[in-house]
């Protein structure tokens, strides 16, 4: 039985976490950087512990302090949420050494599904397709050369170590291959501290689709289902959906199949997603499994009713899955808007700033995960994810609806967030017809613009007006600029009302 | 009172006046009935002819922020004496040979190459800003030599704060 | 087709249209008192007009002031919401009369089942049982008389015109049946104008359990199942659930039989909710029925996926239901809290005030709809409803400890509500169990106190260190007491924090 | 610094000193490890030993409410001055023999029975109280001479206004 939980976390993930522990009934312990004392996750969780400066690095990344924590505090298990440490084997290990529970799936398994190398071994052994060429890494131009030749061009040059679209290329033709493999070497080499690379076959108008398992320690593998990811800035998701609009139902048994068999063969616990890129013919590859609880797992819980945070502890705690396959039965369609700090119109700059007001929407189909408050201040140190904003309805478009109803309801002010570029996915057309693959925002983003900019145009008469009204309000009320015209009633009310808001 | 609102690269012309007891505000031609209310310290609720907005109106250093529909607009307004001071070209008088560089993402400085007085070419890696976990090179925009810097090492810096200066010869 | 909707209410029940509104993308007009300006159903309206002084009789209740408003504002319907004019006949007449599409079943159904004599009758003649002596009020003590012993005491006194619980009085032997007879036909009179009153035989245990039933114009008819009322404070509800914990599966299909039956004698349409008594042996009697949309319907939608409001809205243009009784599958279990201005530990007596914070809860199976705001003033014009919690869990077990998590999380300060009161609800043995009946709140009233109590002492170090801490903070910053010893760099830093913070 | 801190019935002795630049406070015999730190006008995160707590603090007429854990707490507080004046029966010093009537529950003043100077017996309806769709007639408490009247019709008026001072005879 665990009987306190310590979160390697911070943010949305942290403040989700501490809400299933509360549903437990089981105390949850926050840890914190100097630069988190007054974040949400620390004001809400029933301890909580500063474990070091700003930085992750020394923070949470900071192995020995935040086990540290766990002893001083008696956490008996640690949730590392993701990201951070989530995936680190080492860290997993140390906790396990130290005599507490790891909310998360066997060092062994973390290892082994986090290379590459052997996770698409492992899949392919498993009768999962991998893309072709991708089998191992090289950093020998001939090697390169022979493998583009056999799966044929185009084809993409990928970092071994790496992930973020860093170091990654596409090849149209033989002749571009040895520069571009150059280039790409170096530049694995200097950020990842490894100079192979992959060379594999540009799949075409791909999908990005996922499976998200659940393993007991008994042995019993369940699948939860898709999620179509397929819209992504720099190669990371900003809006996902279940069911996916674009995969058959075979396509999707199959899929569901297999990441059961891979999740078995690695020995998995606890919760874990199986990814796969899926070509405009429906026809798929494995690509990698996240070996840890996933940002966009609402969509999942939504859809299932089950609450997978719950389950991952009540797993780590040693029991076995009260339900089995049959029991999960998806129901409507769910959608996830990522709310970053970053501004989706200029090249999801990010912005940083204290959060002047915060106002969240309600009612009906709405779930809003999120880890700020009003008052704080969103520093660049950490990942900019504010919040998720998910949202249900009995169909797909029902869900679009009330997503945008629920965007324009979340007032964020004093940051910039994805919260108007989300607005413009939901209006466009190719979003709305669910005919979307990963190039959707490269292929569409002069339309979003164009989106945004039609709407910004009939609204600058008002912003204008509001800020006329308020100058002449301000100034009226200002000692050393009295204007007679302007000290009347109207502009008095305005000061009244002012004094006695807060 | 004639204030001149640029929006973007929108200009309006407003005509605001007292009936009443009521502020009266004519804009591109028409005069609409507007009610402002004051909700918290940055939050208003604006009905224009009975249409509902609710906004965010904040100064900023150059007008006024406001937030409407999740959009940020920049307004900046001008009465009678900026437009004049303006069409006089007096707020030009005090510029200097300084070429200034601004941070283009709020970040961390992690690294700064140059120290004042050094000479620079255009294209030269002047600092490193570091934001969201991406490391950006903030190169001399232009050849000359290094007069102030405005920012030191793991100093957190906001977009457009200044960083460097750099005279040209 | 409606193309602009005017709600005919405030509060949380007006956002709740509003939202309706958007997601079909049709506009919403909101009317305001002049109390209400600032109000959150005026924010988020599309457009807004006042319709009179605070005083509800002179804006709310004001038929002229709306039906001008909907004709200024072009708006070709009128929601009602519940409470106010929402079951006036002659306001639906009204506004039909203006050629105004009315969201809401006809004037003559209102008419007929608003009246308690034709709806009982109606009832019965659909084959549901009437609480014996109920079927006709009267003011003579003779006929009380012949009432009571024929049904046998204990008896029921209630007055014909009222509800709420006036005039009420229980009658245990004949000695005492007339003198409260005359004191019941007495207080009747002087509230209600009508000094007729019910002569009913007393139900035991009873739970109040009802009926959610739809109808479009083509005579469909579905039942979206049962919620159980039974937690009462003053014959008004306070916390709902569906399913009921109580009532067999036979009484349940029963029930929904009944309520349809009922809603097609009276040419229902849109949203009605059929109200039954049950008693400890499953016996149960036709109450009332209620002609709108009734303030816990939020459980219902979560459990069945259904959005109630927007399908008021498609019947009310004139389409016919898009699904059918087959369609509604109730799925888990959904919980509601409401959330009123009034101390739940002193008797529900109403607080007002400002609003200094609001933090809503977040997170897995959540539902919060609310009309406030920070900084809203709560004015002692209207209803208390500040807004209803709602949880839902694929157990009751599990929908009860998210309420408990959900209900700590929400953080109402400036005005006293009844969160505290029912998260001492949710923690209690005989709520837990899910065996309570409408007597709840009046036999475990003591344990609520004591629970309340209990987690007071434990915390009463903390809020005294609070406010010690505080008050010396306080002290150090101003200038006519300075306390050296205090005006330390700790102290300094709560200033600090409180210049930047906004 | 000694402090007497009442809550509810308890009294709680609290001792304030400064260790090293950090609030000290012992409390029923153990002194906690303390952070307090403001998040908005009314909000603050306290961590006591690490323990997290999110409470809303804020002056009132007879001292400090606190909010914490969904529950108000009323926190009176003493200093050594404060209790020696209380011991020496100064506060009461100046009572009058007035009674005052204030309102037990908030609401609109909707009707007002009595007038300056009308004699009363305990038991007379001097005005009526509306809150939330109810009457509440309030009555005399003592029998008297009525003094000053506080609030007129159509008053708004809060919980433990003062409504009607009752002079005895």
């Amino acid at each position: 039985m665990i009987s306190k939980v310590l979160i390697a976390n911070r943010g949305e993930i942290a403040v989700r976490i501490i809400r299933s522990c509360r549903e437990l009934n089981i105390p949850a312990v926050a840890i914190y950087s100097e630069a988190d004392r007054t974040a949400p996750h620390v004001l809400m969780a029933d301890e909580a512990t500063c474990i070091g400066p700003p930085p992750s690095i020394d923070s949470y990344l900071n192995v020995d302090h935040i086990l540290e924590a766990a002893r001083s505090t008696k956490a008996d298990a640690i949730h590392p949420g993701y990201g951070f440490l989530a995936e680190n084997a080492a860290f997993a290990q140390a906790v396990l050494d130290a005599g507490i529970t790891w909310v998360g799936p066997d060092p062994q398994t973390l290892e082994l599904m986090g290379d590459k190398v052997s996770a698409r071994r492992l899949a392919q052994e498993s009768g999962a397709p991998i893309i072709p060429g991708g089998v191992e890494p090289t950093a020998d131009i001939k090697a390169a050369e022979a493998i583009a030749s056999e799966v044929g061009y185009p084809i993409l040059i990928k970092a071994a170590g790496g992930g973020g679209g860093k170091g990654m290329r596409i090849v149209v033709n033989p002749n571009e291959l040895p520069p571009a493999f150059k280039r790409a070497r170096s530049e694995s080499a200097s950020t990842f501290a490894d100079e192979r690379v992959y060379v594999e076959k540009v799949i075409e108008q791909p999908h990005h689709v996922e499976i998200q398992v659940f393993a007991d320690r008994a042995g019993n593998v369940v699948s939860f289902g898709e999620r179509e990811c397929s819209v992504q800035r720099r190669y990371q998701k900003i809006i996902e959906e279940t069911p996916s609009p674009f995969i058959t139902p075979e396509v999707k048994e199959e899929l569901s199949k297999l990441a059961v068999i891979i999740a078995t063969a690695c020995g998995y616990t606890g919760a874990g997603t199986v990814e796969f890129l899926v070509d405009k013919n429906q026809r798929f590859y494995f690509l990698e499994m996240n070996t840890r609880l996933q940002v966009e797992h609402p969509i999942t819980e939504m859809v299932t009713g089950f609450d997978l945070v719950a389950e991952q502890i009540q797993v780590a705690s040693g029991k076995s899955l009260t339900f089995g396959q049959e029991d999960i039965r998806p129901r409507g369609h769910a959608l996830e808007c990522r709310i970053y700090a970053e501004d989706g119109f200029d090249n999801f700059t990010p912005s940083t700033g204290r959060v002047l007001e915060l106002t969240t929407p309600g009612g009906v189909g709405i779930r809003l995960d999120h880890g700020i408050r009003e008052g704080l201040e969103i520093t660049p140190h950490y990942d900019p994810i504010l919040g998720k904003l998910c949202t249900w309805g009995r169909t797909r478009r029902e869900a679009i609806n009330r997503m945008t109803r629920a965007l324009e309801e979340l007032r964020i002010v004093g940051v910039r967030t994805t919260v108007p570029f989300c607005m413009a996915v939901m209006s466009h057309p190719v979003f709305k017809q669910g005919d979307y693959c990963t190039s959707f925002i490269a292929d569409y983003g002069d339309d979003l613009q164009t989106w945004a900019a039609n709407n910004k145009d009939s609204l600058d008469e008002i912003a204008a007006l509001g800020a006329a009204l308020f100058s002449t309000a301000e100034k009226s009320k200002s000692p050393d600029r009295p204007d007679a015209r302007l000290s009347n009633s109207a502009w008095l009310r305005i000061g009244r009302e002012e004094q006695i808001s807060r | 009172m004639i204030l001149q609102a640029t929006v973007a690269d929108r200009v309006l012309q407003l005509n605001i006046s007292v009936d009443d007891g009521k502020p009266r505000v004519e804009i591109e031609g028409h005069q609409p009935q507007l009610d402002l209310v004051k909700l918290s310290p940055y939050s208003y609720s604006l009905l224009i002819d009975g249409q509902s907005h609710h906004l965010s109106i904040r100064p900023s250093r150059d007008g006024y922020m406001v937030d409407l529909r999740r959009r940020t607009y920049h307004i900046c307004l001008q009465d009678e004496l900026d437009l004049t001071i303006e069409k006089m070209g007096l707020k030009d008088a005090g510029r200097d040979r300084s070429g200034h560089v601004t941070a283009p993402i709020p970040g961390l400085i992690t690294a700064i190459s140059v120290r004042k007085g050094d000479k620079v070419v255009a294209g030269d890696q002047l600092l490193v800003l570091e934001a969201m976990k991406m490391e950006n090179e903030i190169a001399a925009p232009m050849s000359g030599t290094i007069g102030a810097l405005h920012i030191a090492t793991g100093d957190t810096v906001e977009k457009g704060a200044r960083l460097v200066d750099i005279h040209v010869q």
